[in-house]
């Protein structure tokens, strides 16, 4: 009995539930030197802005226990420069691309969107409303629920396909803004972006990252996606996207029971570029193992302590 | 950029050279024949425990024997436990990764310019230049360091036939001062036309070479260091300033950038 | 010349700053044989409730990347015995002693700290609202300013010496919290407590916590517990004392440049109970090669980007 | 609960006992003189990666030359890195942990109930009784596994002169089913007053064994595991529901535990 790996999120179909996370694959050029990005039920870019940005000057990343932090502060090529020189390339991959797009504004989210709404190639976009490392917008939006709805709402005026919502864990209570996010129109929800956090260096007393604060990710915060991400799927119809820390197939699978349907890797993907591949074959050899037919056999069936 | 693979390896050889500088042979990896002066390999140490991978030049290869050398320093947690590798340890490489340096012309004089742990990707170069035919007596080596057990590996780079200059701040080998002093008396007494440079070595050092490098119209490369946590150009965890405005990526839009184009 | 390691805390004076945290020392009795309590700066009992508690049955731990979960739920011998049988041990240490106090009721926070306040040989009490391990009370007060101000002018008024208010970190703005707690009347913050999270055993499909989840503790959380410290230190007058993740002397000066007067040594002393000792050694080892004279001038230090 | 201390230690001397079994032998380690049957160390491998610390039963002392030997199977990553342990690597011990076996009389029939990685405690007993004049013919070993490979340092048990009882599921090596079979015919063919049991090993063996303890009346102790953070009582996080309605911590009110104690 081979395991059926396929999922469909909101009626697209991914030919596995192992997606690389935003800022972790870049457009996916570089991956594919890796490994054919066929591999991979989706790749989800670096977060797009309407400008292009340069980020936040160096040192913009630090090594922690299990862990990193960063502070890229969303650079990237802007949503024209992405559309000619990297949607071409990616158009040509044989795996599902979704765009993640940011803002400083509720317009510019509107904006972005609009304009990737007219790009053929494209499955779906995830709005980044989670991002710790701007100024303005980014987590502001994903943290009040009356924001994160209307955003959501907004950008499904301008966007006809999917829209996933991805959301900041430095909240009181997500749930509230998955159920803002469900009320939005969202398609999913995905959890989590990274945590506050920050480091010194003892020697200069500097921070190690020029922003002052980055963003916490890695397997150190892996039990805290999971809980969230049980959390919403508890109470909160929309599919829910695991993300934190996960760096092996094993990872991917306790995201899985705890009710997510996909999974994305970030951070692991820095260690390992290998780590998605790796996940879908052993997310595949377990399932055989455990005599599973699909991922529905898996997702949210942790027997929960009652 | 090269198409890196991620393999495991082990550790063949180890040597102690002193001062805290060690030399670690890997075999078999499968990559050596494609490796150039200026490939890094990013290496992973077992477990989270060193959580990101470390970057080291490539010291030397031997396709043949399918082994690749890094020479590194202890200064932190991961060249510690690198350190304490013993022979048959599994380790895994993502290489080669980077550019590699653009091989000088023939007739040119080559200014090799290290510093501390700087030189091993320097080594290469010669070593591949005059396996490729170059003169080694127009290589001038100078290798800098803050005393003489900084300046390791020295009867190996003899032994190429290059001519070596060492230089010491305490004096205690070669002339006494900083590395860029006889690296522009050189210079200077020479068509710097027909000169190119190449360095390798502590932030200060390469300041100081572009500057010179850039004030005496001489052409040439430097190999940089960032923090890297991937390695393949996907975090922009690496970036350097550019002194056109933007910003480039070290570990594959370099670390290997021309005189004066990084914003030092 | 040699570093003066004391520091003040609303008029109470320490030895030195390194404490051990509440639920990872005890009552003191056992960490006594390893090392002598006169070593710490303060030692902060296990939560104490009204009512003994047995906690949450096994399994309530769990080990995670470079950190813990853990659903003890607060077992304690409650009050009466704690005041009976474990004050006279502690009274004959040579430390500071704090006593942490929970409940489940606003009512509960009172009527232990006023059955403390009859007890000599104690210096302070820390407000335990931050639990995330009970169903009622705990984290429920520490995630509303208007919750935790309540409680903390309540305790206030029965409890006469310094009240420590401890802080979650599982809210959207700890600064909002630390300023409601300064408006009650605290004399300190302390933060952070631990952060909610789970595992799963992907064989079995259970949770690895009985109570399904647990709270996040360790190494792995210490950017996240550094860039709260920073944040209050930053925006409220309060004395802070930094907790999560600390378990080296290196690690309590990020937190002292961070902004904290003085810090809690928690899930470090499981895994090295002498711990808090070398923290205190390499501390001074550290001033006096930095040429500090005291704490203060480590204090608030970091030198942020602007 | 006794005093530890913390201590580095290095590791002597490393066997594998097959069947991913390995006995690994600590030197120099101060407390060695100190260490009694039922104690255990809690052992703390280099960084974060096995972040807990791991409890050993002491399989063995031998106080003059100041060496302290366990006993394990490799069952997860902690048990799979002690595996790799080469002689000359320091290790953290913090010990002696725990409180010991209460020893028997002398005249009393001993009845040693080992499963899997549970006979190093048993095995510590059995030759400290003996050391105190207790006669090796009245130490009945009964020692269960799955299969032969299960029942480990066989010849190192007969050599102590006991009565060696070995006992495998699939009949391999010494009677067929489970160990509790022949213990029970034991005590029935014996005064069960003058009996005493001593079990340590998987839960389900435990729990039988606890059970037909109390059924036939004989008294003894059982050494008990669980997952231990601290392992000094500290953090509660080791506790184990008690018949009286009640929580005892296995790390410093066990792991030794009386029969009937445990709400198993
Ligand atoms: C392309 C490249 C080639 C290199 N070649 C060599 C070589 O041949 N020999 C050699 O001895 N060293 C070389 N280095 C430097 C080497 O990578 C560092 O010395 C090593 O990472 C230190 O690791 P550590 O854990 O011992 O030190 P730590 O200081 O404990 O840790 C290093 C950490 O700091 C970060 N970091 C911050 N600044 C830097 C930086 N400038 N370089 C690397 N990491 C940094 C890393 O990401 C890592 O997280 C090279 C670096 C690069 C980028
Ligand atoms: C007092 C005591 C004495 C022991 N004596 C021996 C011995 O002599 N020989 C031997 O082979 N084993 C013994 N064990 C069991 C041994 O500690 C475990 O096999 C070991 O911890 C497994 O570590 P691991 O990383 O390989 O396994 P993993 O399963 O990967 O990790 C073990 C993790 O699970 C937790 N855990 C959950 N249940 C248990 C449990 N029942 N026991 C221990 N940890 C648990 C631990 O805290 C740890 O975090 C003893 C345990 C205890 C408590
Ligand atoms: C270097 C880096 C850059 C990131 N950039 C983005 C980004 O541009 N947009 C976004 O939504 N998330 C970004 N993230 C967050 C990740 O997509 C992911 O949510 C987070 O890293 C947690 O997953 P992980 O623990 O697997 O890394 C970034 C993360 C890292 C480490
Ligand atoms: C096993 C365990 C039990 C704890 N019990 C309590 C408690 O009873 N009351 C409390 O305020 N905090 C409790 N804490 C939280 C710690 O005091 C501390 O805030 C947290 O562990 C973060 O610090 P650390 O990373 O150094 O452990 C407990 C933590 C652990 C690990
Ligand atoms: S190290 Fe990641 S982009 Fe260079
Ligand atoms: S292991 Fe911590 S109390 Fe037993």
């Amino acid at each position: 009995m081979t395991a059926d790996l396929g999922i469909t999120i909101a009626g697209v179909e991914f030919a596995n539930p192992v997606w690389t996370a935003s800022g972790c694959c870049g457009y996916g050029e570089e991956l594919a030197r890796v490994f054919p990005l066929s591999r991979l039920g989706a790749l989800v870019t670096k977060s797009i802005t309407l400008e292009p940005r340069l980020g936040h000057p160096p040192p913009r990343v630090a090594e922690t226990s299990a862990g990193m932090l960063n502070a890229i502060g969303l650079a990237n090529v802007g949503v024209e420069s992405f559309i000619d020189e990297k949607i071409p390339f990616l158009a040509r991959q044989k795996t599902r691309t979704i765009v993640n797009v940011a803002g400083s504004t509720m317009g510019e989210y509107i904006e972005v969107c609009q304009r990737l709404n007219d790009v053929e190639h494209l499955d779906m976009v995830e709005l980044n409303i989670s991002c710790p490392n701007v100024d303005k917008g980014g987590m502001q939006f994903g943290a009040d629920p009356s924001l994160t709805e209307e955003v959501v709402k907004s950008v499904k005026k301008v966007f006809t396909r999917p829209v996933i919502a991805k959301l900041s864990p430095n909240v009181t209570d997500i749930v509230e803004i998955a159920r803002a996010a469900e009320q939005g129109g969202a398609d999913a929800v995905s959890l989590i972006n990274s945590m506050v956090g920050t480091a010194v260096d003892i020697e200069t007393w500097r921070p190690r990252l020029t922003n002052n604060t980055g963003g916490l990710t890695g397997p150190a915060i892996k039990p805290i996606a999971l809980a969230m991400v049980s959390a919403v799927h508890s109470s909160c119809r929309l599919p829910v996207i695991g993300i934190g820390g996960i760096a092996g197939w094993a990872d991917a699978v306790e995201f899985l029971l705890c009710g997510a349907t996909a999974v994305q890797v970030g951070t692991a993907v820095f260690v390992e570029p290998e780590a998605p591949v790796k996940i879908v074959r052993g997310l595949r050899e377990y399932m055989r193992r455990k005599k599973l037919r699909t991922v529905n056999d898996l997702i949210g069936r942790v027997r929960k302590y009652g | 950029m090269t198409k890196p693979t991620c393999e495991d390896t082990f550790l063949k050889k180890r040597r102690s050279l002193g001062n805290d500088y060690y030399s670690l042979t890997f075999s078999p990896y499968s990559q050596a024949e494609r490796c150039r002066p200026g490939h890094f390999v990013h290496l992973k140490l077992p477990g989270n425990d060193v959580f990101f991978r470390r970057a080291f030049s490539i010291a030397a290869v031997s396709p043949s024997a399918g082994e690749m050398e890094i020479i590194f320093k202890i200064v932190g947690r991961g060249t510690r436990a690198m350190a304490h590798l013993r022979p048959g340890d599994p380790i895994n490489l993502l290489g080669p990764l980077g550019t590699p340096f653009k091989r000088p012309r023939k007739r040119e004089h080559t200014l090799m310019v290290a510093g501390g742990i700087g030189f091993p990707p320097l080594l290469f170069l010669a070593r591949d230049m005059i396996s490729r035919g170059h003169d080694p007596k127009r290589i001038e080596f100078f290798y800098g360091g803050r005393t003489a057990g900084d300046v390791i590996e020295r009867s190996r780079i003899k032994k190429l036939g290059v001519t070596f200059r060492p230089v010491t701040e305490d004096g205690s080998l070669g002339s006494k001062g900083l590395v860029t002093v006889p690296v522009e008396e050189f210079i200077e007494n020479h068509d710097n036309g027909n000169c190119r440079i190449y360095g390798c070595g502590p932030e200060g050092m390469l300041k100081s070479t572009n500057e010179l490098a850039l004030r005496l119209g001489v052409p040439g490369q430097i190999s940089l260091e960032a923090p890297m946590p991937c390695g393949i150009g996907v975090c922009l965890g690496c970036v350097v300033p550019l002194t056109d405005g933007g910003h480039a990526r070290v570990c594959c839009d370099g670390p290997v950038f021309s005189i004066g184009e990084v914003a030092l």
